[in-house]
């Protein structure tokens, strides 16, 4: 059904949707909840930088991303003499471009349902004996689950569909980089290819609606855990 | 034993408290909004005072001084919420095992079966706990805090919202754990009868100072805060005789001695709390003889309020006494300050406070 | 971006041959260079113009010796296809009059087809009575998109892409002298014999007929 | 300071960003409120779709666009004739594009926020008389007014920073859709224009940036009226 | 007048209820988790039945044969829930004022300042409802559930979290809105003494099924439900005569006749509830004359049962009554079912019920 080009595109965008998310889910969470709860020096700015790559045209973050992580890059370079990891052109690098472009999505997202659980529970929490950690993990992180789902699929979304800054970072290379929106770029790029192009695009889709069922399922589950339906 | 002794400054309201608490139920008592809740706060750990020392069992909680403040869940102190505060991501049995699951099994104090049974909620187990009703959800926050094993146990109006039965099956646990596991409580309630069944060891707070500590009977000595127990007079008296002959207990109550129900179950030489109404105190110029009434006492008339329907007269008879009388009363009997009136109060007008109770466990230290 | 399909062709004897696998990666030539400005592992670059070469070529990234001018194209007008109107290309016509609304092309300060079509324009005079009207699109295919879809009157576009459209009629051909020469230079990035070969490979014969098919331009060294 | 390229650049990227965020709230509030606290048919499809342009790569949500609402588009046509409205290759065009790759964030973050209210507060306000419609902006819209706020903010950066979408509907004309992502993805195209584009790229940054501090400030205040401190 | 056959199956429980309520107040009663809160839910629109019918003043609130069921805001029905649930977007103020502002000035029924005194809230008007005790949260509930002007009003355990002071404040506000303002209310509590202040028109929940609805005479007369009252036996008498000489009230319960302590303000002829707990009435298997104690009655007795600390004897005497008596005397009476007993109770251990209001307005349709 599906050419082999086209399963690996599919397999490859699917692999770096998820590889991104998973990456960001921890980073997001805990800066999430440091917005949420906490009072600190230079707050703004963190969230401005964080919010930065959303802002900028991803073009110019995948530019920026090169600058800093290509080979000659100041942390790439280190990071590929250091310790032997290049992520530039590989599909590592994919992941983090993603990440990037959406790690304010996840963050915004927790943010959002920390702030609004009730606190007096952590407080009862800690009145039954549970330290901070065990607090965050059995009664802010579960209360929270619904902004986690909500970020995890906008994250996972915009990451299916991330463009700009993957061309620019890793390059369209077939079978590395060359996720679903590449190649439907790379079909768009000549003519008469209007027939996979719309393939491609289908396929996006499909993957896209596979993706929102599931959360659609986890998401009422998370509301329903909490209101008891 | 717990000492406090702590500032806080919450906006419009300033609490400034200073407490010893000893073994056993201290009753905290006070009206809406004198602070009670936020001094159990400061003793959990939920709140930051602003001053002030906290020692628990010799253990500094907290110092202002010194910067030291122990984390809540550092204190092992339970405590009660007055709007139960259940997590909605676990079931009503996720909820009851959330701090037992953490206590070694040789430190749990509680069986986890045995509260189950004892508050009722056997039938909820598996329930949500947004799906069960305000006393369950109170009988489970009463649970959840009980299976943690505090070492102190803060109850905040743990049974305001239950039924009588079950408010009656679950006194006498809390007696009983006072008793047997000598775990010392504090006990936030409105109703006197009900902190009485477990302790006469009290604390008043008003508008975040407490006003009177100590037995009930040494506060109702000092007499002042009379008025913060509704409208009751409470008497603490002395049990001397119970004529079988008559029907009648005497008893002492200051120097004055007094003609009470016959109530045998109260000990000779004890002390029993008793309640008169201030409208059952009728007031009279002379003592009356040859009246069925066998209490009259005389008392200094020191203060009188007129207050909606009724005027109320204290009157200062050795001890502070209460009485409200009928306007139209009230301008016949052309009542002055500092005039000498009779407080006529029938013996049947007395009701015994904490009746079927021993309350002296817990009050001796 | 326009060589898409033919280099692609053209990778698959070169692979068979030699035994070892070509990988291509398409974007805006700006992105490439950018990339291997960067260290991208690139051993061959074409690109789509001469600027991005010589970009690279100042900054002593690519082995100059091995720079060749690969390819060539022309400018071409383009309507959709049965819309057209009678153009005449020279500095006579009146073309801001026909051309009754949009035109589109790359955008005329980046995108190579934009810059020729701006260099072109302003040749024939005609650019003063446009200007206002010019759409720029991200690159070459967008702007034949739009003309393929009626949503531009005309564009300017590269004859390759037009000839590969069923949709569009070319209205028009630029002379070779109103714009400075289209041309895509190919380069090695990397000294590696695999870059020197897959160079060698481009310059044949067998490639340059496919690279015909597809419209371009073989230039004479 | 600034050129009056960039002036207008960042004129027209403002009003673009106002105008989107202020296009999407009602029908993303309507929306994220149905998916909170509705149960109908083919709910998990209107969920689907409207994700759908974060998931394809904007060029492509760009062409359907054009593809509509192109002056040959089956609904261009129509506003077109019928109504004399054109919004292709026009700054209201690249409102749409914004709108329609923004709309998303909204709807989840509305979502989200909604799905956190207690709904005991609703029945509260109706047994003291409130009908639907008062419930509904008395109560529930305040309670959300986190979700709101950070789904405008998000909306906000995402429409600051559209390119893809935008390029493809509209085009790129300067002083009608030449926004500032445009503008920077020019000087991204022409070797040796690091300079104007750092310009371009910080002047994006300090939109950003004031957008969010105003959103900080905004989203600190909703959060406060709610906790009461 | 409210009539309610509703049925509605929640899961574990199922609540099956037939009810009429007249002008005045009802007083819902029944033990935690027995359906109180759902009722009043369903009467109030936030619950759908699954099945029956409501009507109000003969408008059809809800029918399920015909699909009607009125939304919560159009039948002006207030509700005071049991957890507050205030507004937290706005201040006490604001929340005082929700129902208020969209009531024509005409057709409020409240004055904002007089609600805001009587509830002493004054000094809280601009703080957030988060940051106020839990008793300030219940009476800003009540407030602004009043000042929506209601035609029917539903209390959900208001004053369970009031101290006695606020509450002796608060109570004879309801009773005189009941009396001037004819405003119908549901009155749900567990404290029968705090309904009997409002009315003695009862009805008694218990696992979601109406046990008993009437005059709490009525229902005591039909016995089986006396346990639901708690550890006291509640009786309905008919006051006889008040004997001065002798410093007792005179009275009869069904055909026994009653000594009571005096109290003179029951009037004579009139009901009188009093209550006296288990544990005081002593049995006898015959008469014991010359003793002090006045009321000695015969019954049968038909149940006997062990439970916790003591042994619970149910007596027909014509009415019910319990006897709580100790392990060891239930031994060395060696008491069987079906025994004629005589129930011993000293004047003294009945006490009277809503002392000192009267009942009878609200109980009279
Ligand atoms: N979070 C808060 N911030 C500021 N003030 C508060 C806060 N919570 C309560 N208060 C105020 O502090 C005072 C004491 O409140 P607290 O909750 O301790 O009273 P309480 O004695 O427990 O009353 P209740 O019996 O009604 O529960 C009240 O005047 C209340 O309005
Ligand atoms: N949302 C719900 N879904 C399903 N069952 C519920 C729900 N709420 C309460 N219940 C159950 O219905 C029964 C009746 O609850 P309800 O709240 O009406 O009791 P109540 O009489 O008000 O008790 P209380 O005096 O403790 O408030 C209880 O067994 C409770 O567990
Ligand atoms: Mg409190
Ligand atoms: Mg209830």
């Amino acid at each position: 059904m599906l050419t082999p080009e086209e399963w690996s595109a599919l397999w490859l965008s699917l692999k770096v949707s998820v590889w991104c998310v998973a990456a960001i889910l921890p980073p997001g969470v805990l800066l999430g909840w440091l917005l949420a709860r906490k009072q600190f020096y230079g707050k703004a700015l963190v969230e401005a930088v964080v919010h930065l790559p959303m802002v900028l045209p991803p073009v110019v973050t995948g530019y920026m991303l090169l600058l800093a992580l290509g080979r000659n890059g100041w942390l790439g370079r280190w990071l590929h003499e250091g310790l032997g990891v290049s992520v530039a052109f590989s599909w590592k690098g994919a992941v983090i471009a993603s990440a990037v472009m959406s790690f304010p999505l996840m963050v915004r997202a927790v943010r959002l349902a920390m702030s609004l659980i009730e606190p007096r529970l952590e407080q009862a929490a800690s009145t039954l004996g549970a330290g901070p950690l065990r607090v965050f993990f059995s009664i802010t992180l579960p209360l929270a689950a619904p902004g986690l789902v909500t970020g995890a699929i906008l994250s996972f979304a915009r990451s299916l569909g991330e463009f700009g800054a993957t061309i620019t970072f890793v390059g369209n290379i077939e079978g590395e980089t060359r996720t679903l929106p590449l190649a439907l770029y790379t079909y768009t790029q000549t003519p008469g290819t209007e027939e996979p192009a719309l393939r491609l695009a289908l396929i996006s889709m499909a993957a896209a609606f596979a993706a929102l069922i599931g959360s659609e399922i986890l998401t009422r589950r998370a509301e329903q855990r909490l209101s008891g339906d | 034993m717990l000492f406090l002794d702590v500032g806080l400054n919450r906006g419009r309201f300033r609490l400034e408290v200073r407490l010893e608490c000893d073994e056993g139920v201290t009753g905290l008592f006070g009206p809406s909004g004198s602070g009670k809740s936020t001094a159990l706060g400061i003793v959990a750990g939920l709140l930051r005072p602003d001053r002030g020392r906290i020692v628990l069992d010799g253990e500094t909680l907290y110092d202002g001084a010194d910067g030291v403040c122990l984390p809540p869940h550092r204190r092992r102190i339970g405590l009660v919420f007055q709007d139960s505060q259940l997590f909605p991501h676990y079931s009503v049995k996720g909820n009851l095992l959330y701090g037992l699951k953490k206590i070694p099994e040789r430190e749990r104090r509680f069986a986890f079966d045995g509260i189950v049974d004892l508050l009722a909620l056997r039938p909820l187990l598996n329930a949500h706990p947004r799906r069960i009703s305000g006393g369950e959800k109170q009988r489970v926050a009463l649970g959840r805090s009980l299976l943690a094993s505090p070492r102190l146990l803060l109850l905040d109006e743990p049974l305001a919202s239950l039924d009588t039965g079950l408010k009656a099956q679950i006194l006498p646990f809390l007696q009983k754990i006072r008793d047997e596991l000598k775990l010392p409580m504090i006990y936030v309630s409105h109703a006197l009868p009900e902190i009485l069944q477990l302790t006469d060891r009290l604390a008043v707070l008003d508008q975040g100072r407490i006003l009177a500590a100590g037995r009930l009977d040494e506060i109702l000595q000092r007499g002042s805060e009379a008025r913060h127990f509704g409208p009751d007079n409470i008497l603490a008296v002395t049990v001397e005789l119970h004529d079988l002959e008559s029907g009648c207990t005497l008893a002492r109550f200051g120097n004055l001695p007094l003609v009470l129900p016959l109530r045998t179950d109260q000990e000779i030489g004890r002390t029993a709390y008793v309640s008169v109404h201030r409208g059952e105190i009728a007031l009279s110029r002379n003592a009356v003889p040859e009246l069925s009434i066998q209490n009259q006492w005389p008392g200094r008339v020191s203060k009188i309020e007129s207050r909606g329907s009724g005027v109320q007269v204290y009157l200062d008879a050795g001890v502070p006494l209460i009485a409200e009388i009928s306007p139209r009363a009230y301008r016949e009997l052309a009542l002055q300050e500092g005039e000498i009136m009779y407080a006529l109060i029938k013996t049947r007008s007395f009701a015994y406070l904490a009746a079927r109770t021993m309350l002296d466990q817990s009050a001796s230290p | 971006a326009s060589l898409t399909n033919a280099l692609t062709e053209i990778a698959k004897p070169f692979e068979a041959k030699h035994k070892t696998p070509v990988r291509l990666s398409f974007a805006a030539s700006s992105a490439l260079a950018k990339q291997i400005e960067q260290g991208a592992p690139a051993d061959v670059f074409i690109s789509a113009d001469t600027q991005w070469m010589d970009y690279l070529d100042g900054k002593g990234k690519i082995d100059r010796a091995s720079r060749v001018n690969l390819l060539g194209n022309t400018l071409v007008l383009i309507a959709p296809k049965g819309k057209g109107f009678p153009v005449r290309v020279d500095k006579n016509f009146d073309f801001a009059k026909a051309l009754k609304d949009k035109l589109c092309t790359g955008v005329v300060e980046s995108v190579p087809v934009g810059i020729y079509a701006k260099e072109a324009l302003t040749h024939l005079g005609w650019w003063g009575g446009v200007k206002g009207r010019v759409v720029g699109t991200e690159d070459v295919r967008a702007a034949l998109n739009l003309v393929e879809r009626g949503e531009c009157e005309v564009g300017i576009v590269y004859e390759t892409d037009a000839r590969q459209s069923k949709k569009v009629d070319i209205i028009g051909r630029f002379p070779d002298d109103s714009h400075t020469p289209i041309v895509y230079p190919a380069a090695r990035v990397t000294p590696s014999e695999d870059a020197r070969k897959f160079l060698e490979h481009l310059r044949q014969d067998s490639a340059g007929k496919i690279f015909a098919r597809y419209g371009f331009k073989r230039l004479a060294e």
